[in-house]
């Protein structure tokens, strides 16, 4: 179980900007999140979209323990 | 002196006066106080509201890993940054930046600095509410230019 | 708004704080307020006291021509600064200077650009009381260093 | 008649700041500030020493009318 929060853009085209989602990895994750919704499967795969696992940036696999905080990022635009 | 916080993120309008008079304050040895107001623009009517979105504990903690950093680069005695955040109105302040050293140099190049980073890298998310709708803000070139002369 | 006097001397403690508030007040179209505000430092004990001589009529004049031309120079919306005389306190205010503008880099700019007048060529005569006696101080080698940077 | 006003150090040296002196032009008001006080003279004619005649700078000589202001301003040390 992983809590997933939006951000920006990516919260406006899902219409929702946090979920309980069951997960055991981020692939798990993008997968149950793209078989609900292939355009925003297809968004949080897009250029420059981050993630974040409990508040740190992560490039490429993560496991997702219990309770695990992921959050998907589009490109930052400064304040 | 009582410890106050260095960075704040605020969904509430403040007053950037009220925050230098706190930040000036019992200040002997300091010399020199920069800061740095940002206020949201009208655009004569094509911007009727500015929203902020941030990651908290994201954004906040980045902001002070950066901070930090500009406070070792630049000698700073100490900063203070408060960043709004949610639905803004022309003409209220969006950012304010003060940063404190012994010589105004330091000072400047460090509020400068730190305004740089805000303004196009710092994580928050930007949408900007007008007369024809709602758009998302990507950072300028300008804004990317003006970080890069710190590379 | 209300018009407001762009250059003050005033022989009173000032507070910068409050000069922010009114300075950033019913700014819908501005953006970008830099201010800074100079100090006076106890140098650990060294400067009990700074005393500051200016020639009224004359030091305010030349303080305006210079603001109006970097109000021009660096497009400003507006400016204000004030600046004390007489005897001031470690820890008081000597100086407050703002600018406005459109975009965060000229704002930034012209108020170094004027900080570096007012610091170095400025028409004023500063003496310093200490537990050695006073003495007179004249502009720092860093001072003419700064100022020619816009030369 | 001239309104003659000395700054920083040169009042500091000369024990006044504001005195009216009888004088036609700069050059007599250098001559009678020299003949009441020697070491003054020679400070006002010293290097970086600025006159300003009614609040504007002046290089060389200018004729004095009645009231008018003359300041000697020594380096300025900015603020």
């Amino acid at each position: 179980m992983a809590r997933v929060l939006l951000f920006g853009r990516l919260a406006d085209q899902a219409g929702w900007r946090d979920r309980t989602v069951e997960a055991g990895s981020i692939a798990d994750l993008r997968r149950a999140l793209a078989d609900g919704d292939a355009a925003l499967g297809e968004a949080l795969a897009g250029p420059g979209v981050q993630v974040a696992v409990d508040k740190a940036i992560v490039r490429g696999e993560a496991v997702l323990a219990a309770g695990t905080e992921v959050a998907f990022l589009p490109p930052m635009s400064g304040g | 002196m009582t410890t106050l916080p260095s960075i704040s993120l605020t969904a509430r309008a403040f007053e950037p006066g009220a925050l230098l008079t706190t930040f000036c304050a019992g200040r002997d040895e300091t010399g020199a106080v920069a800061s740095f107001v940002g206020l949201a623009r009208a655009e004569r009517g094509q911007a009727t509201t500015l929203e902020l979105e941030a990651y908290p504990g994201f954004t906040d903690a980045a902001i002070a890993a950066f901070a930090e950093e500009a406070k070792a680069r630049f000698d700073l005695q100490d900063y203070r940054i408060v960043h709004r955040i949610g639905r803004i109105a022309p003409g209220e302040a969006i950012v304010f930046v003060a940063t404190a050293a012994g010589h105004r140099r330091a000072a400047f190049e460090a509020c400068d600095f730190l305004m740089d980073y805000l303004k196009s890298r710092a994580p928050f998310w930007k949408k900007q509410h007008g007369p024809d709708g709602e758009r998302w803000i990507e950072p300028t070139a300008r804004d990317r230019t003006d970080a890069e002369r710190w590379d």
